[in-house]
């Protein structure tokens, strides 16, 4: 897709704040004017949404057993991750997550047991490797974005060329640091994508009671730099629209804000009940926003994959987790000592 | 005390809000989560759909909590807010430390500030980072704030409704491992009694534990084992009020006993148990010409998971320090 | 002018984000689609900027005798600051001032030998009547603005009928208080006049480095209410601009955000040597918007005032800071007592 | 000690950040004005202009300066992070507490912060609201930073240099009285001697006062008086590290002499007095037999103008708390 020439940024302003969409709930393309996105990035794309599944259903069974702590589930927001970070490449580039964001760090190359040992409190072996560009979960709510701001300006005094990709949610958005974040990162020019991922609650409070504003992507406009609002459950208008701001902050063109509007089909975590403050109906409708059902919609429809061969993908994403849960737990609890570790420099 | 009979600390804490609420129209509550759900505890549960246009889910942003809540105090209001878990609160200590504890002061007068924080804090529900953080000593360090914490039922109920009820402002906390897990009456007329003194919860000759919030019950029950297993006598004082400081019921009690064991969650550098100690010697530098131990979390940050069941002040260790400090009698 | 209908935000932000103007730099008015600015504001606004302008000189000589401590002076700003306040009722109305705003905490109703006494560390006779809906000089920068949205909250709340107008510079647009104040105000829809007096400096550091975005106004849709920005050193688009955000405040239309963009001719402050960080040559351009000038120019020009009118208004203030200054001399001194008291209630 | 000769401690910070910046380019300077101004007292001037690219004016927002230094630190640079005034460091204290703090400890050593935050702080300029507040005791609390003070021109330099290259997060606490009225040299070698204990700044067998930071050369005035018009001689010991503190060292010193005055420019509740006095009760409870007093600042917000000569440890208050300890003695 990269030669399309569209600034995507340019057509949302222009609109009437409508999030761009490529593909339909039916899955169906809708910009006949857009060519067809590429086949491998489906592939990639749909395996690792289906692996994520696969781990929310696992992880939030271990809970259910007792066997797991807290757990946070992506369930909806699939495309919007897997997407936005299909765009970026983890041997060059930062990957600042907020927190459920599992498909980008297992793609950005923390590797699935590791995750899982996390998850389990098996801290050592959950150290994300040197190698890696990423930083862990942040249990404060926008408090990675003014460090994704440094790292991205770092890379730009050092002259390197990596960008940095960060995320965090529509709450998120009412923080002070999201907004020291974003004006520094527009004042210095650095190389930041930030992925607003709106899926609609904080935790019980509705993204109407998040703030007025009809877009929060409008806000990009006050740190100067380029927002763009962009349907978050459809995989390929996510990709193109962060595929570009990757590309212009790789180039020198500074930042880029893209709220991927979605829906958090499942709980916030395993301690809440969204029963007690939103509607069955609403979560009724928005299942059929559902990315993955769209995606598989989309490559059935335009048989570039086959239902058989979406369930051997499904089979296989199971036994993967099955067998990095394995792993996970034959790594050691830390013991009492650990707390005295890692204070400072030893 | 911990017993079967009578309402949770969390009913407790919900009951006071609401007779406050019906006592005083002024009153209004805000903070994430609050409203429909009824936070996360479900602390304010009920209060959205019996007091309407009284609770308000905020955004996100707990300085722009404290910091409204100031200005909601000063158009005439009496606000409660809640931040979601004190440790948390860090990200509104602007507004905490200069603003909100500084107005009366600062305007000699002309504005003063009747607003209540409650926070959830401490530990041993296996909680991320940051949400069982102990951040008294850092409050008890800034003037013009007073900081109340409770540890039974009855003072979260009387000593809430005296908070909400002080023109000057105060932060609650609320010891979230004793929400449900502690039982007791509500103060009988329903109304707090005006004492704002430490409590002696545990009579006993041999020596003063000194606690507040959640530790006080890690307290009670190695005096508990110390008389079981040691026949030593221990007296358990909960201090309730943390800033300012019942200095003179303090001294009080270990001038009768003159071995003194400090218990708190918070790390020990700078810890408000550091403050206790040198109350005590300034005080009583002759009457207790012992060492007075205090038993605290280490100076790392709070770890994950279990691995909290090793930092926090445990019986096992109170007993320990217990037994130090009467052999060395 | 109240029976203009133009949606002034509306016009605004249909342009390229040029403050609107009325009145030019040479004193001539270039709106000919507008109606004559009213004759009684012109001279109260007129009195008030001497008026300001005598504070300022008389401040600042009295610290370079040692006699008065850190003085930041409003010169250059005052049509912002007077042309705005002037749109609001002292007596309905909050004012919550950021530092400089010497002229709108006069006309709020803080007397004038009392604002003097504050300088002198007079801290009793400093006292801000009870009756006068004023908070103190902020220290802290944009931390008045969370108060401001609580006052304009609890006014919604309370059903009364006063409007808050609050004043930051551009400077505290940076902080996360402001973000959180805006996004609170916007999502209570609390009757809330936001004044960004954009003097272009923070100290030293330039608006330029203070955010890449073209216009702070712009700010406000990211908080889903108006904002428009308006020429600071014209004293009729000022007031006109808040007056219409005040009305529309009053009727339960929510907050407005109001840049005006104006220039800190004087220092920072009595210890501020802005040679080190600014051209003579800017100041000496900048000094051509001198929003007195102008106002002074519009009304000898428009025949509506004469130079010795004029002259006879200045002397006039001159001498009312002189007889104000005097009793605040007469004021005690705090004894050391007054550490202690107001900490607590007694 | 404040002598005519020297450099001021001004210059000394100075002279630190730009060997540091010369002897490695990772290092970088932000902050509000550290740029073109160089700094409200002009700390960085000339960086800018010398070291090109390298410091930064940043936005108005401490969270932001804090927050993005951290990600500094992880892009591979080593931040020097000014923030103009210590009392406004509580706008960014959720990025300090949470975050600098945490991420060695967070990630196993998988990111450590080598970054210094300087701020200077301290009364005695009749500075506005906030700007002379002393939060060292506050910081003392987090676990995970270091916290220093210097007294003098020399440790300003060394321990500025050894702060820049600490692998970890170090608060450094610039007394901004003392900025342009201390004078004295600069380590010989220009740098410094990994000496990371206390100092005693004068001998002294009667008394120990101990300090850091501003008042440190209050209590040298003090012990001055005190042996001229009294006949006492104090020593003084300069803690220099606040967090953590060189307790081995405190406890030496006050053992040697048994009586012990504590001084700070901090509020007195939970002040890091207090911890001082803890640790010496815990440690010589039978040898120091004697009241430990505190001379600090009072529980009250620090007051505006000439106020603060009332409010701040002055050498009379200090003079007064010795001749009580000795008295006792
Ligand atoms: C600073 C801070 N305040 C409050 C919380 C409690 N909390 C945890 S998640 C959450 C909601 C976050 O909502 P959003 O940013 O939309 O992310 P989402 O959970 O929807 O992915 C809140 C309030 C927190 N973790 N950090
Ligand atoms: C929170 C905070 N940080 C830093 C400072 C130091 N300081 C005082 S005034 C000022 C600049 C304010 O600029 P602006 O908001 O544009 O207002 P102006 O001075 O131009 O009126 C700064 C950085 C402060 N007072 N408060
Ligand atoms: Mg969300
Ligand atoms: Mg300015």
């Amino acid at each position: 897709m990269t030669q399309m020439s569209t600034d995507w940024a340019a057509e949302w302003a222009a609109g009437d704040g409508e999030p761009l969409r490529f593909l339909g709930p039916d899955g169906g393309l809708v910009r006949p004017d857009l060519p067809r996105p590429p086949d491998d990035l489906l592939g990639e794309a749909l395996r690792l949404m289906l692996l994520s599944r696969a781990l929310d259903q696992k992880c939030t069974s271990l809970h259910r057993q007792g066997r797991l702590g807290l757990y946070a589930p992506v369930l909806g927001q699939e495309a919007a991750v897997v997407g936005s970070h299909l765009a970026i490449d983890p041997a060059t580039d930062w990957l600042v997550p907020a927190s459920r964001e599992q498909p980008a760090m297992l793609r950005h190359g923390w590797p699935l047991d590791r995750l899982l040992a996390s998850l389990l409190g098996r801290i050592d072996a959950a150290r994300i490797p040197d190698h890696v560009r990423m930083l862990p979960r942040q249990q404060s709510i926008a408090s990675q974005l003014p460090h994704a701001a440094g790292i991205a300006w770092a890379t730009a005094i050092r002259g390197l060329d990596g960008v940095t990709l960060a995320y965090c949610g529509d709450g998120a958005t009412s923080e002070g640091d999201f907004h020291e974040a974003c004006n520094l990162a527009g004042v210095m020019g650095v190389p930041l994508v930030l992925v607003v991922i709106n899926n609609q609650y904080a935790i019980s409070t509705p993204v109407s009671r998040q703030t007025r504003a009809i877009r929060l992507a409008h806000r990009a406009r006050g740190y100067g730099f380029p927002g763009v609002a962009v349907d978050g459950d459809d995989l390929f208008a996510v990709h193109e629209v962060t595929r570009q701001a990757v590309e212009r902050a790789r180039a020198g063109g500074g930042p880029t804000m893209i709220e991927a509007v979605t829906y958090r089909m499942s709980f916030h975590n395993t301690s809440d009940n969204p029963s007690l403050y939103r509607d069955p109906s609403e979560e009724a409708e928005a299942g059929l926003r559902d990315p993955v059902a769209r995606l598989v919609a989309y490559a059935t429809g335009a048989g570039l994959m086959t239902p058989d061969a979406i369930d051997v993908v499904e089979a296989e994403v199971r036994a993967e987790v099955a067998a990095a849960l394995d792993l996970a737990l034959s790594y050691p609890a830390p013991g009492p000592e650990e707390i005295f570790r890692h204070v400072f420099s030893d | 005390m911990s017993g079967e009979s009578g309402v949770t600390l969390l009913e407790a804490v919900r009951t006071a809000l609401s007779d406050a609420m019906a006592d005083d129209d002024r009153v209004v509550l805000l903070g994430q989560d609050v409203g429909r759900l009824g936070g996360v505890f479900r602390a304010t549960e009920g209060l959205y759909a019996r007091f309407p246009g009284r609770v308000f889910d905020t955004p996100l942003a707990e300085g722009g909590i404290v910091g409204s809540s100031i200005g909601l105090a000063m158009g005439g209001l009496v606000p409660v807010a809640e931040i979601q878990f004190l440790g948390f609160l860090h990200q509104a200590f602007h507004q905490v430390t200069q603003q909100l504890a500084r107005y009366r002061f600062r305007t000699r007068g002309r504005f003063h500030l009747p607003v209540t924080i409650r926070a959830p804090y401490g530990g041993g529900l296996r909680m991320p980072e940051f949400h069982p953080d102990s951040l008294e000593a850092q409050l008890a360090n800034v003037p013009g704030l007073k900081v109340v914490a409770p540890a039974f039922p009855e003072d979260a109920y009387s000593l809430l409704r005296a908070a909400i009820r002080d023109p000057d402002p105060v932060l609650f906390l609320e010891p979230q491992r004793l929400y449900r897990s502690v039982r007791g009456p509500l103060p009988a007329d329903g109304a707090d009694d005006g004492d704002f003194g430490a409590r002696l919860r545990r009579p006993g000759d041999d020596l003063l534990l000194v606690s507040w919030g959640p530790s006080v019950h890690t307290c009670l029950a190695a005096a508990a084992e110390l008389e079981e297993r040691h026949a030593v006598r221990s007296a358990v004082l909960d201090l309730r009020f943390l800033s300012p400081i019942d200095h003179a019921r303090l001294h009080q009690e270990a001038a009768a006993r003159r071995r003194v064991v400090v218990v708190h969650e918070g790390v020990r550098s700078a810890g408000l148990g550091a403050e206790v100690v040198a109350s005590l010697q300034e005080a009583l530098y002759d009457t207790v010409s012992l060492p007075i131990l205090r038993v605290t979390a280490p100076d790392t940050p709070y770890p994950p998971g279990r691995l909290e069941d090793a930092y926090l002040p445990s019986q096992e260790k109170i007993v320990e320090a217990a037994l130090r400090v009467v052999d060395r009698a």
